[in-house]
């Protein structure tokens, strides 16, 4: 901690912070591109710290160009990373002894984790949830569907990036650190998965249509197939196909295309030989 | 609307979607394109109900869609506002819809390929003026350079699609024989396991593959909802993570 | 039945089941008050099935009311029997009796107050009789003396609210607004969270959170009824027991 | 153990027991008072074994004193502490060398845990299952319901405070101690937490109602709110009320009465403004 | 078909399945023998559908038979193959049909116990044959040898039972009044309780009693199917097997 | 290991197995008795490696004497301990130093464990699901449902068999022996039980009809039984009936003859009295 007394210390206000909040979760993926990712989009949302920290041209300059560095997280979890960087570069303004490679080191430290936490969240989770109910309805010809969906999947993304940014600026790099070096954040993950794999398992019953058309004629009956395995287990055949998928993409390690490209030849070939339908 | 203004219309929405609007909102609108395409296009082609409908049957294949690292497996701006408007134009039956917008959303990773090696043209651009210390100059690189591009690799494929491709297509389609519109509502109805599929390589972990089998029980056997699912999933989650801490301490 | 005699005879079941009930019945007949009173009044009132149906209404607020260490949330004797009585008496509709009765629960702790604070005197004199030596003397202030208050805060104010009450709320009820009873019996549906909330409270422990949501889905969107529920959730109960235990050792 | 040689051991018959037993499941608060609670039944119940086992006046005095001291449990499950008095005050009878003030003792330690044990049981589980059959008769006018009620509620009372009195009666105040100190007793309560959360959780969803009564129109057509939340998660209103009567009792500290004020302004206020219905 | 070439047919398939059959069938031809037999003597009876449900019912009485070290609770040779002719052919209903077939497979544990006894001659003959080194003799006692004795406890009480018996229960039968046909079927389905008590005794461990009751509520509440129940059984247990596991690690 | 250098070592050829393994499931219990069980069973099966293996006419007839022995276990897992025994039977033909006792040391110990397992898995497990979709299948009329169930039944018996055949060939006495000593099959038996258990709660709610006939007059309205009772738990009567059976059977160690007369006389008496119905 510095002892600059005497010298005022430099502080950010809430609006110069709030500006940096709302530039990261707006323009993030703006120039989003192979080779530094989201850098620049991270870059922008810096402006408003370094403008608000710095006077010389000098530590402006190295300012900006420090944070054009690759990088690359879930934003809306990685906006605590923005928060604590503004904490670092407010500690670096006022303590000159400060080395401000740091400031990149727990960036790049970071952005993993937030990454992985995010993503499962984000994407595996909430989305998932959220358009659950979102299909649900539209199907039904309900315009309340994409709306709900809309709202719902805004108001977490600002809301939960909100907290987690001022979250991550009052607490600096030292209890993100904790964080990480406790286990709460597999213990997390772990939770998600076992919510999320039941989530995955209803899915494929409720979103996967899979039916045979094949019937038989044993003597003067005819014997439809489909009813029978509905019988048997239902859905069945959905859970045939989710695990083809699963098959071709884990464990053969085929692109996405690839399997798009099974699955049409399935669906062809399989009503064509009148054995789905 | 001329076929001309619907063209623009959408070519201009799915380039806004794919690259231009705010981070917060495209979390909803892009991985959710083709549900969000539902209303957008319906209210576009004036049938809102019919729109629903192509929308969410398109987005049920990509209800797991992954996309970590800065990859992308299928691109939803074109798979869901290009795709549902194509779709709509030629008036297919929802669960076709789907096979129309599949491969549109397969061939936009050309685009956001392309886009994603130009851009960083603009990143270079940025570092001169950090180096400079011009701050502007490094904000007008982000928000506005950075917009050059997708113009080319999004709009302009989007606009040829339904300015040319639709008639094209209608006519195409009179030729198609049943049984083919037959096949594309099969594919359609198994293209959801590649989204689901993703999804569960994405969370799989053998000693919890079990959870895979309850969620599936509950939606097959007694139609419980995923809302339902996941309260009942989050129980179990909470619970097991609470009795392990307690095995540690 | 005049109403002389119905008042006497309400009066007398509500302080009977307040007071001077055996305590091993005092269990199924006071915290199931107004249940059984729906057969009990249903019968003095010469109509079962109405009885048993707005009885079996009121009862549902209770259904979680825990009376722990002396302390009473709600006077029983009164929502139950007096409750049901008065409803009955005036031809309430099932769901809004819940309304007349759940307020005169709430009095009825004047009632138990008042004699939990009188009966002291009775102990004093018991000690009294217990120094000389005289058994008998210690029985009767348990048997016979702590009736004597019982009778004035429970019979009295019972006979009343019958005798006099009752035709004050049917002229009064002529005059209220349909919306009024809507609302009645809208309150009446929600009225049930105070007792569940109550039982909640006394049960909740953070880390078993997940076994009450669990059972919410199992009622909400499988319809099992409450004795399944106890069932499934005695077994998870055992199990998990057994679990631990054998951590233990 | 005393060894009074010669002198014959004063022991309670089997009949002197019953009528300890039953004087206490029938009057332990008949003369309930916020003194001494249920000290007064307590000593009606224990007048049978002091009459039997002492003939000194002195002693009788004593005895009759020693048990009106303050006294509150689970009337059920307290039966066992009366049981194990009645072995305690043979044992005083027998034992001119034994301090009586240790048969206070035990009473008072152990008429807590008693009262948790049994609140829990009696009160949270066998009345709210019981009444849930009793209801679910009753209301569809069947008479069945109150009196099944009755007669299953009036057997546990009955049977299980006869089963602990004789329980406690033979095992003496050891045995009791036992189970205190070993865990057993935190166990169960534990299990029992699980299965009575279950049940809560199911009560909340068949006994609480509540709907609303919006209506959206949305262009031409009219949405209803109700089905739509039927269709995304069925009972989220009651779960609501629940909840909000959860927080105000727990959280907030409300009394009962305060609570039974917010629904009735929530129902009202709700009826009026259309949301409910 | 003659009533002497039917029964015949019985007795050589009881016979066969019996004793003659290979190994590797007889565990599904011989433990589901009625199910096997109502569709055989349904082809036999020129009557498959009557067949099959008169096997149906009659094999869930033996739906939790396990006959384990040598021990044969009850035969399913006779109770399967003869039980179903013999019901068949006095044209009962399929819910008494089992009260038929089930004293049979009793009865039939004479004939089980007749020829394990007499078998063993062969070993000892078998033995003789390999001090010699005889190859082919020790196959013969195994192949040939065996199926004499099986003859005479089989065949001829089963083609007796088809020839003389079926004659004589169709006259008796026209004695039996109604309620004594009500108690059949009643008894009928009562006696599954045998072959699940059976099935449960040899599970049995206390600490895992919770499943019983937890896939009862799944049937009886839920209507979930055996399948069904069987892969929320095996999530369930490989997911406590895994816990258990790291816990022990 | 022999180090007959020189001596070429003798090899069972796969065709040897197949028929090894062929002639075991097929005629294991061709002979069935209660002497020795599976023995002469067993023997036959080991003609085929014995003839290909020795030469000399002693060691044919102590091989052949040698596998009368008494056997017994589960046919279609125990095909692994047949493997076994021609792995051993191999290394004794081929190392003259070898104890030929330890080939029936081998068998006697592993055919208990075997026979465990086996019977949960295959009578246990597989026969009851199975017997469930062909019942269900059967009872509607369809014949498919005895067919699939042979099929199925049957691929599982001559596959599991095959496969395990060959790996106790391969594996020899060692790997099996690690199998056991090791915990894994305590904890496959457990996993199964747990499994098994639920199975056999459904298969009781779902096979077991139990219903009362009884009907009550209260005052003008008649009351039937059975409906409240399905009201209250249903398929009461049908766990009752199940418990009934289990009792006798577990803690009164009745046979099931017995119990089989047990449940005709409730059948029987029950109608009569109007009970049941
Ligand atoms: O994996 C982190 C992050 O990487 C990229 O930025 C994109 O793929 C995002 O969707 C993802 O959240
Ligand atoms: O808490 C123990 C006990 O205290 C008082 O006696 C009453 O409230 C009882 O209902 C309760 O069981
Ligand atoms: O117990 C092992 C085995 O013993 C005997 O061979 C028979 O009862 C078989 O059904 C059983 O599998």
């Amino acid at each position: 901690m510095s002892e600059q007394v005497g010298k005022q210390k430099k502080k950010l206000t809430r609006k110069q912070l709030i500006k940096t909040w709302l530039t990261w979760i707006s323009f993030a993926q703006m120039n989003y591109n192979f080779e530094r990712l989201q850098g620049l989009g991270y870059c922008h949302a810096m402006t408003h710290p370094i403008k608000a920290l710095y006077e010389k041209s000098e530590d402006i300059k190295s300012a900006l160009s420090r944070h054009l560095i690759f990088f690359n997280t879930e934003s809306t979890w990685g906006s605590m990373i923005v928060g604590i960087t503004c904490a670092l570069e407010e500690e670096n303004a006022n303590n000159p002894d400060m080395d401000p490679s740091i400031i990149n080191n727990v960036k790049t430290s970071l952005m993993g984790p937030m990454a992985g936490i995010g993503d499962s969240i984000t994407q595996g989770l909430v989305k998932v949830v959220l358009l659950a109910i979102g299909i649900d309805l539209a199907i039904q010809g309900n315009a309340l569907g994409p709306i709900l969906y809309v709202l719902l999947f805004t108001l977490y993304t600002v809301g939960l990036s909100y907290i987690l940014f001022f979250q991550g600026y009052k607490m600096g790099k030292s209890a993100i650190i904790n964080l990480l070096s406790s286990n709460v954040i597999d213990k997390a993950t772990d939770a998600l998965k076992i919510m999320s794999l039941m989530i995955v398992g209803g899915l494929s019953a409720s979103m996967i249509r899979a039916k045979s058309a094949l019937v038989f004629t044993l003597g003067k009956t005819v014997v439809e197939i489909q009813p029978i395995l509905d019988n048997i287990f239902p859905k069945l055949l959905s859970l045939g196909a989710l695990f083809l998928a699963f098959y071709l993409l884990k464990k053969k390690e085929k692109s996405p295309t690839y399997v798009l490209g099974v699955l049409f030849v399935v669906g062809f070939v399989g009503t064509f030989l009148k054995v789905l339908g | 609307m001329s076929l001309f203004f619907t063209a623009f219309l959408v070519a201009l929405i799915t380039w806004f979607v794919a690259t231009a609007m705010p981070m917060f909102l495209r979390w909803s609108c892009y991985f959710g394109g083709p549900l969000v395409a539902g209303l957008v296009m319906g209210l576009i082609f004036g049938d809102v109900t019919y729109g629903l409908k192509v929308g969410a049957t398109i987005q049920m294949a990509y209800f797991g869609l992954i996309a970590v690292g800065g990859a992308l497996p299928s691109d939803l701006a074109l798979a869901g506002y290009l795709g549902t408007a194509l779709a709509m134009s030629v008036g297919l039956e929802p669960s076709a819809a789907l096979t129309v917008a599949v491969p549109l959303g397969a061939l936009g990773l050309l685009c956001f390929n392309a886009r994603m090696t130009l851009n960083a043209v603009w990143v270079h651009k940025a570092e001169t003026y950090a180096k400079e210390g011009n701050i502007r100059g490094v904000k007008a690189m982000n928000l506005f350079a950075s917009q050059l591009f997708p113009i080319l690799t999004y709009f302009i494929p989007s606009f040829i699609t339904i300015y040319v491709g639709s008639q094209g297509l209608v006519k195409f389609l009179a030729y198609v024989p049943d049984v083919f519109v037959k096949a594309l509502s099969v594919t359609g109805g198994l293209i959801p396991a590649l989204g689901i599929g993703m999804l569960l390589s994405y969370l799989w972990k053998k000693e919890y593959a079990p959870f895979l089998f309850i969620g599936f029980i509950l939606s097959a056997y007694l139609k419980i909802n995923i809302i339902g699912i996941a309260v009942l999933g989050a129980s179990a989650a909470i619970f097991f993570a609470f009795q392990k801490e307690k095995e540690v301490v």
